[in-house]
């Protein structure tokens, strides 16, 4: 028959074809990649979850690098603040300006109260005699006594015995004399002070010079300028002795100051700006709580004025001319007097910013970093603990399944008895241990990666010893055996290749549910503790109410995250299973 | 069948031996600084007994002079006494407290039972029939979603949007504050009311894993042979999918229900405690971890059972289902 | 873009048996497509009657077959499953469908039962006509609704794998009397029960009660094949399609089972459609034979022409491979190659490359059928008048 | 039969236990093999027919030492099969192959084809090293299979080019015994009969010798020298060919030769139908195992087990009709 002529109307150039209809390279199949990759892809949850898979790693691995912020890194803030600006005080106690080189030692300002409470006039500190004057009772101008010599009365007639190199003018001896009879104990003359002391019969004649100032008035300048020279000796004593002395002006250092006194307090204006007050003295002490703040005489009064009519505030005009809140609180005779003022905290529970994406935690660290470096610790976690699962999983399960027979009923009874412990108390006794013993966080998370390993291993175990079992009965496997092909290479060639995809499977819904499990105890505080962070521990924030109510981006973003990471790992592993799966078309 | 039920009880049993010695090991070997440090703190508790009273105890109960063997029996006899030992925390009897609480778990558990049974296995049966359409797909994503969402995480959101922004239900509690002015049907809608966000936490959690497992078998089940004679015989679709397949469906269905009390208690743990329902899981929660050792070794044992109980509930429900194992 | 596709098709060169991941997705979207678009069809609600009612080309048939085309779109492509199928089911008679695995003749059956696995597998074209006595369904065209009116009823089928084709968890009782009753709303159920037994003893088990209220794993495959059986003549249809009935089962039960049909066959007043792969099943119970090869009918007519005067050389060589009992051949006739996967089909004969009879025109289009007899046809250019295209 | 044959079972057994109660106690066995004996000499072919169940499989996997046998005595070339040491059987092996029924789970899923044909040939050394690669091609070749099949996967094969793939495999190590356990059952008639001419044609090739299970009647009839029926584990009756066609003496071969269908619509049919289904091997009747469903049954049939006796020469039946 194959030798009829060939008609016209076939096709006569190609004879043989070039490919038979039953070659298989005639109809193109799928690769055995392909095909799992088809099948993967059908699944659009699949491709969804390993893109959201792939952002948490960039976010948690990458991120971390990029984030300009440091995991443990603490955000202050400046923020106003009622703040102790200044304190003021009824000052009783005594205090001392010592005049320009001279010495006025503390235990003599002892023997000094010492002298005055005995009402004594003189006292004596280290070999050196002091008297002083008491003006008013918050005004003493103490001095020094120098020796410069004697005078012995004979009769009516004094007779002198001076200290070598010291003279006496007549007028002095005249005085001297008069003093001694009157029994005068010291007087002035000429500006010059003398103090007679008895000495059996003699008389020791001294002569004082001021050295001090002992007082209870506070001298405030009005400005800044002032301040030195009010602060210095011969103005206080000046101004002091002006005071005593009812006069309504003195000279100090070349400048004539007068001297205003009103029912609370006095005033001193220097002479030619009677309009400006230079300085207040009163007994009323008024301190900026930082030393660089000066305060003005404006803001004393108006603090004076709100005091004696009892406020408890006071508004004044800064020198920017704003208005300025203060605030008055008094305990005993001590005012102090706060206002709102610029201060550097640590940035707690910051809403979310520019600067910091998701605000900051009750830490005021950044919690967008902290969920980076969290997101580590929870896949780290997860992956390391999935490892631990199927290293003892795939072991006991192969031995389980390759063996059988006996091996495997002990295998198999022992993994029953060890699902039937509860996983939940064992860890809380766990946690509560690591919580007495004070266990590092660092070898806490260690345990714990440990401790949910050996909580998930059986369900590895089961399934490769299932699937080793039903692969052991496939009559290739007795193909290896009937071939004298080796165990090991029996095992490792043609058994583990197969279990694979079920594993990879499995590995892939286990990571969801450990980051779940590992979540919870961070979440209940058992698990992962500061100052690492893992997304659960972040949402023990949310454990206090007040954080759960108010700040929201302290919990939702980490369960967020969570929720995605798992939702990503069963997306891919559903996936997987259905492309391994070959049963499906 | 007698035969297999005993065999079945023996390995319970066993099972539950080896269990709680498992248990009692770990409690043995928990570092004698922590436990005088715990009943130290728990002796200054008000109502407590002194701390040589609780070490006395302790030592009594779980025969802590002897071996571990020895000791364990000894405990074992005690506790199938009902001699449980006093719980440090809540010092009263174990057991006692345990009747207290037991009631608040077992409704809530029926009832995200009920709740998740009627919505997931509708729902996976439905996904199956269209597999790889839009329902199909909404049902997966919805129960894998379920299954990926944290207790903690979804009990934290609802009481933020329900408790705190609505304002519908309390935080947290069983019954309201005031609970005991109620008469018998307001107590139970005051309880009822204050169920509804822990059982909205469990059932969700669980739904998501019943509907695939629904979904997983009755696509099984819908590829088989007999389905195609159903639809052969022409019965209409639906009765095909009530019927026959739902009734196959229902084999691994029921099993997988036993197999999920024991972990409804599990879980109602966490669910519990977030919602400070003072059920059997929230009690152990504060008991377990402020290191109350009688109660961790008494819920420890409890959930033992509970499984082991769950497993032969599975049996039978398998051979009420199943003619195949009914004969066997 | 470009320079994506110049590297997939580097890629494609490393093997050529595979298709390329850009191929494979342009397929699966395509399919996606053309299974929507008959899904939708297909769910449509209240379709009205004159859609599919058609009329029977001879009355004396119960069932034609009209250039059937029934497709599977698959991720390497579509596959012409039934690719044309034309041959008729006179009443009262069993036609035999044989040929290996693949060829569609399964397919064909599950056509008629519109139980092709949707939605990859689709009748695209031609009608599936069936005598209804009043009135003639086109069956492609036949809404679900519908069909379970036909299904069980006046069409029923018997599948290969009677250990699975039962349901585990009703009793076979149970599963006679749903098909009855569903079928004969007005019956009450002792009389379901009661044509359920008459049933049961119909197919050769004496035990009737007992059987009745035993499950399926209780009895034995050939057995369970006899309560198959029985679920398919409960109501008296008019077509009983056989899917390898026997093939499942073993030489002594096929034996009983064959034994069984032939003693039915004169009982019952359906048409028989046995599919099988058994050329010996089929010479034993067949009146007319359909040969089946690669989606299309290569040879159809009575059993004595096709068994005594086969023409088709697949049909001889069929015939010639398998060995016979007591017939001595040194060596056994073997077709070379294999049966070609049903993909992307050139048009020519689809056995060209495998028969050894070819010729010139073989390399033309597929072969038309050639009438040899009033009942015996044959696609092949050998039979063929010259001048005939 | 002077030639020493090249293998010889003796009355080989193959129990299975049954197991029960709490401590899994052996409470009984199934006999999937209760005594069967044949020899086969080099280069022939032994047929083994039975229904599903009758043990045939369990035989050869037996015999080839994949199953621990539980009596009896498998000698291959005169040696005890079941005395050989781990690592001297695991060499041996090469010697006796077998190629299975299922093509689809025979193959290593994973494994390319030239991998799966080649790896046990490099294992034992069959070729140097540096010829291994053209040996490899070379039986591929001769097994009708292509080169570039080398580096495919099973799964991308047909039922019969895996069948092919399966006999490469055996025939790769140079055996001469091969088990080949219902090799065309799953496949097409075509094919079926390519299997067949390609394991003829190795066979006088390289003079092999086959245990040939099948439950296909006419097919062992074309391949096999002798044959044996089994039916519930044990041997009922085994004769050379040609003897057991023309006269088969069991009322089970008489029934099973006459199930065959005849592809003759005219074939007038005599055939025996046998009641009732196979009896669990678990539960074998006593007596004779097929006493329940013989038609010739006589009372004696079911309290004695008829013993093997020589109906004719080289014709072994066992059936209390034929007692010597």
């Amino acid at each position: 028959m194959s030798e009829q002529p060939i008609l016209n109307n076939t096709p006569v150039e190609n004879p043989e074809p070039e490919i038979r209809l039953d070659d298989e390279k005639r109809v193109r199949v799928l690769s055995p990649g392909l095909l799992i990759w088809r099948r993967f892809v059908r699944n659009k949850l699949a491709i969804a979850g390993l893109i959201i898979l792939a952002s948490m790693f960039i976010f948690s691995f990458i991120g971390g690098l990029i984030s300009p912020y440091k995991q443990q890194q603490v955000f202050r803030k400046t923020d106003t603040a009622m703040r102790e600006y200044a304190s003021a005080m009824i000052n009783e106690d005594l205090r001392y300006i010592v005049k320009d080189g001279e010495k006025f030692s503390n235990i003599a300002a002892a023997n000094f109260v010492l002298a005055k409470n005995n009402k004594r006039t003189t006292f004596d500190y280290a070999g050196t005699h002091y008297s002083f004057k008491a003006g008013a009772e918050d005004f003493y101008e103490i001095y020094s006594l120098t020796e410069i010599g004697s005078v012995l009365m004979l009769g009516k007639k004094p007779n002198f015995d001076l200290n070598e190199g010291e003279t006496l003018t007549a007028e002095e001896e005249t005085a001297i004399a008069e003093a001694v009879k009157t029994k005068t104990a010291a007087f002035e003359l000429d500006g010059k002070q003398f103090v007679l002391r008895r000495d059996g019969k003699n008389n020791i004649i001294s002569v004082t010079k001021p050295i001090a100032i002992g007082t209870t008035l506070i001298f405030d300048a009005s400005d800044r300028e002032g301040v030195p020279i009010v602060n210095n000796y011969e103005f206080i004593r000046g101004a002091g002795l002006a005071i005593l002395e009812n006069e309504s002006d003195f000279t100090c250092g070349g400048q004539t100051y007068a001297i205003v006194e009103t029912d609370d307090k006095t005033t001193v204006y220097r002479s030619g700006s009677e309009d400006e007050p230079f300085a207040t003295i009163s007994n009323l002490m008024i301190r900026a709580t930082s030393p660089d703040v000066f305060l003005s005489t404006d803001f004393k009064n108006a603090f004076l004025d709100a005091a004696a009519n009892g406020q408890r505030a006071f508004s004044l005009e800064n020198a920017d001319g704003e208005p300025v809140e203060y605030t008055i609180t008094r305990t005993h005779n001590t005012y102090t007097i706060r206002t709102a003022s610029l201060t550097e905290l640590i940035n707690m529970y910051a809403p979310p910013s520019r600067s910091h994406i998701l605000g900051t935690d009750s830490n005021g660290m950044d919690i967008l970093t902290r969920l980076m470096y969290g997101g580590r610790v929870s896949l780290v976690v997860g992956f390391v603990v999935v490892f631990i699962e199927l290293i003892i999983g795939v072991i006991v399960g192969g031995i389980s399944g390759y063996f059988g027979g006996i091996v495997d009923m002990l295998i198999m009874r022992f993994i029953d008895i060890f699902n039937a412990i509860p996983f939940y108390p064992i860890v809380f006794i766990l946690g509560a241990i690591m919580d007495t013993m004070q266990i590092a966080p660092m070898q806490r998370i260690f345990i714990l990666m440990i401790v949910i390993g050996l909580n998930g291993w059986t369900s590895i175990a089961r399934i490769v010893r299932g699937q080793i079992l039903s692969l052991r009965e496939q009559d290739f496997m007795l193909a290896t055996r009937a071939t004298g092909i080796r165990t090991m290479r029996q095992i490792f060639v043609h058994l583990v290749p197969n279990v694979m995809p079920l594993l990879i499977v499995q590995a892939t819904l286990s990571l969801g549910s450990i980051i779940i499990i590992e979540a919870t105890l961070s979440y209940l505080g058992i698990g992962i503790k500061y100052p690492y962070a893992s997304w659960g521990s972040i949402i023990n924030a949310a454990t206090n109410l007040h954080v759960m109510t108010n700040y929201w981006y302290m919990w939702f973003p980490a369960g967020i995250l969570i929720f995605l990471t798992v939702l990503g790992f069963n997306f891919v592993g559903d996936g997987l299973r259905d492309a391994f799966d070959p049963k499906m078309k | 069948m007698s035969k297999y039920l005993l065999r079945r009880f023996l390995f319970a049993a066993i099972i539950l031996i080896f269990g709680s010695l498992i248990i009692y090991t770990v409690i043995r070997c928990l570092p004698t600084s922590f436990i005088e440090t715990t009943a130290r703190q728990r002796s200054s508790m008000p109502g407590a007994k002194s701390y040589a009273e609780i070490l006395e105890e302790l030592n009594k109960l779980y025969a802590r002079d002897t071996s571990i063997l020895d000791g364990f029996f000894k405990w074992f006899k005690n506790a199938m006494q009902g001699n449980w030992g006093t719980s440090w925390v809540f010092t009263k009897p174990v057991v006692e407290k345990f009747r207290e609480v037991i009631w608040y778990s077992i409704f809530l558990n029926i009832v995200t039972l009920f709740v998740q049974t009627f919505v997931s296995i509708p729902l996976g049966i439905t996904a199956a029939r269209n597999q790889y359409g839009k329902t199909d797909y909404f049902v997966t994503v919805f129960s894998l979603a379920c299954i990926s969402l944290p207790t903690f995480f979804l009990a934290t959101v609802l009481k933020f949007i329900f408790a705190i922004k609505l304002d519908w239900f309390d935080l947290y509690g069983a019954v309201g504050r005031f609970h005991m002015q109620l008469d018998a049907w307001g107590k139970f809608l005051d309880l009822a009311h204050h169920m509804v966000l822990p059982v909205v936490t469990l059932s969700m959690l669980s739904i998501g894993g019943m509907m695939r497992f629904t979904r997983t078998n009755m696509l099984e089940v819908l590829n088989a042979d007999y389905i195609r004679t159903a639809r052969a015989k022409g019965l209409p679709e639906d009765i095909v999918i009530r019927k026959h397949a739902f009734r196959n469906t229902l084999i691994p269905l029921v099993t997988y229900m036993a197999y999920l009390i024991p972990n409804m208690f599990a879980g109602s743990l966490i669910t519990e405690t977030l919602f400070q329902i003072p059920g059997i899981g929230f009690v152990a929660y504060t008991a377990v971890t402020q290191g109350d050792i009688p109660f961790a070794m008494f819920y420890s044992f409890l959930t033992i059972a509970l499984t082991q109980v769950s497993l032969l509930i599975a049996d039978f429900m398998y051979a009420a289902v199943d003619p195949r194992v009914r004969i066997n | 873009m470009a320079f994506w596709n110049k590297k997939q098709n580097g890629k494609k060169s490393l093997d050529p048996n595979y298709i390329s991941a850009a191929d494979s997705a342009r397929i699966a979207r395509e399919n996606r497509k053309i299974t929507t678009a008959y899904e939708k069809k297909r769910s449509r609600k209240n379709v009205p009657e004159s859609e599919y009612l058609t009329k029977m080309r001879d009355p004396k048939n119960v069932v034609e077959f009209d250039d059937v085309h029934t497709y599977f779109y698959t991720d390497i492509g579509t596959v012409h499953a039934v690719d044309g199928v034309t041959f008729d089911i006179p009443a009262s008679s069993t036609v035999g469908v044989v040929g290996e695995s693949g060829c569609g003749k399964s397919v064909t059956a599950l056509s008629l039962m519109q139980l092709v696995q949707r939605p990859q597998g689709q009748t695209v074209k031609g009608e599936i006509r069936v005598n209804l006595g009043d009135k003639a369904y086109d069956i492609v065209r036949t809404p679900t609704e519908a069909m379970t009116h036909i299904r069980g009823n006046e069409v029923s089928m018997i599948f290969q794998e009677p250990m699975t084709s039962l349901n585990p968890v009703f009793r076979v009782g149970a599963q006679i009397d749903e098909v009855i009753r569903m079928h004969n709303p007005e019956m009450n159920p002792d009389q379901v029960k009661a044509r359920t037994l008459e049933m049961i003893n119909l197919v050769g088990i004496a035990n009737q009660e007992g059987v009745y209220g035993m499950y399926p794993h209780q009895l034995s495959g050939g057995m369970r094949q006899r309560i198959m059986i029985a679920i398919a003549l409960a109501c008296n249809p008019k077509v009983v399609i056989a899917d390898e009935p026997t093939t499942a089962l073993d030489v002594t039960i096929q034996a009983q089972i064959l034994d069984l049909f032939r003693s039915l066959k004169s009982r019952i007043n359906a048409s028989i459609i046995l599919i099988t792969h058994d050329l010996g099943v089929v010479a034993e119970m067949a009146d007319y034979v359909v040969v089946m090869y690669s989606s299309r009918i290569v040879e159809k007519g009575t059993a004595r022409e096709i068994f005594h005067d086969p023409r088709h050389p697949y049909t001889i060589g069929l015939m010639k491979s398998k060995p016979i009992l007591n017939k001595k051949v040194d060596k056994l006739y073997s077709i070379p190659g294999s049966v070609p996967s049903p993909i992307d089909m050139p048009n020519y004969c689809y056995f060209r490359d495998r028969c050894d009879k070819r010729f010139g025109r073989c390399n033309g289009a597929y072969p038309p059928q050639i009438q040899i007899s009033d009942t015996h046809f044959v696609s092949c250019y050998q039979y063929a008048p010259e001048n005939e295209k | 039969m002077n030639q020493q044959p090249l293998l010889e079972v003796k009355n080989l057994k193959k129990y299975y236990p049954l197991r029960s109660g709490f401590l899994n106690r052996v409470t009984g066995y199934v006999k999937a093999v209760d005594g069967i004996s044949f020899s086969i000499p080099q280069g022939k072919t032994m047929g083994l027919v039975g229904e599903s169940g009758c043990g045939k499989t369990t035989a050869g996997k037996t015999i080839l030492r994949l199953e621990e046998k539980t009596d009896g005595a498998v000698l291959f070339e005169g040696r005890e099969v079941y005395d050989i040491g781990k690592e001297e059987m695991r060499r041996l092996r090469p010697k006796l192959q077998i190629i299975f029924q299922d093509p689809y789970s025979s193959l290593s899923p994973r494994l390319p084809v030239g991998e799966i044909i080649g790896e046990a040939a490099r294992e034992h050394k069959i070729v140097p090293s540096d010829e291994y690669d053209d040996y490899v091609t070379k039986i591929m070749l001769d097994c009708g299979l292509q080169e570039y099949h080398k580096l495919r996967y099973p799964h991308e094969f047909s039922g019969g080019q895996r069948q092919r793939i399966c006999i490469a495999r055996a025939l790769a190590l140079n055996p001469k015994f091969v088990v080949c356990d219902e090799p065309v059952s799953a496949l097409d008639v075509s094919i079926q009969a390519q299997i067949i001419n390609l394991l003829e044609e190795l066979q006088s090739k390289f003079d092999l010798a086959y245990l040939f299970i099948s439950h296909d009647l006419s097919v062992v009839q074309h391949i096999s020298d002798a044959v044996g029926v089994m039916y519930l584990g044990s041997m009922v009756e085994y004769a050379p060919k040609d003897e057991i066609f023309a006269h088969p003496l069991h009322p089970y071969t008489e029934a099973l030769f006459s199930a065959i269908p005849v592809p003759d619509p005219d074939y007038a049919m005599n055939r025996i139908i046998l009641e009732g289904s196979i009896p669990s091997p678990a539960n074998p009747p006593s007596g004779c195992k097929f006493h329940t469903r013989c038609a010739k049954a006589m009372p004696q049939c079911k309290e004695i087990t008829p013993e093997m006796t020589e109906a004719a020469p080289g014709h072994f039946v066992s059936c209390h009709l034929f007692r010597a």
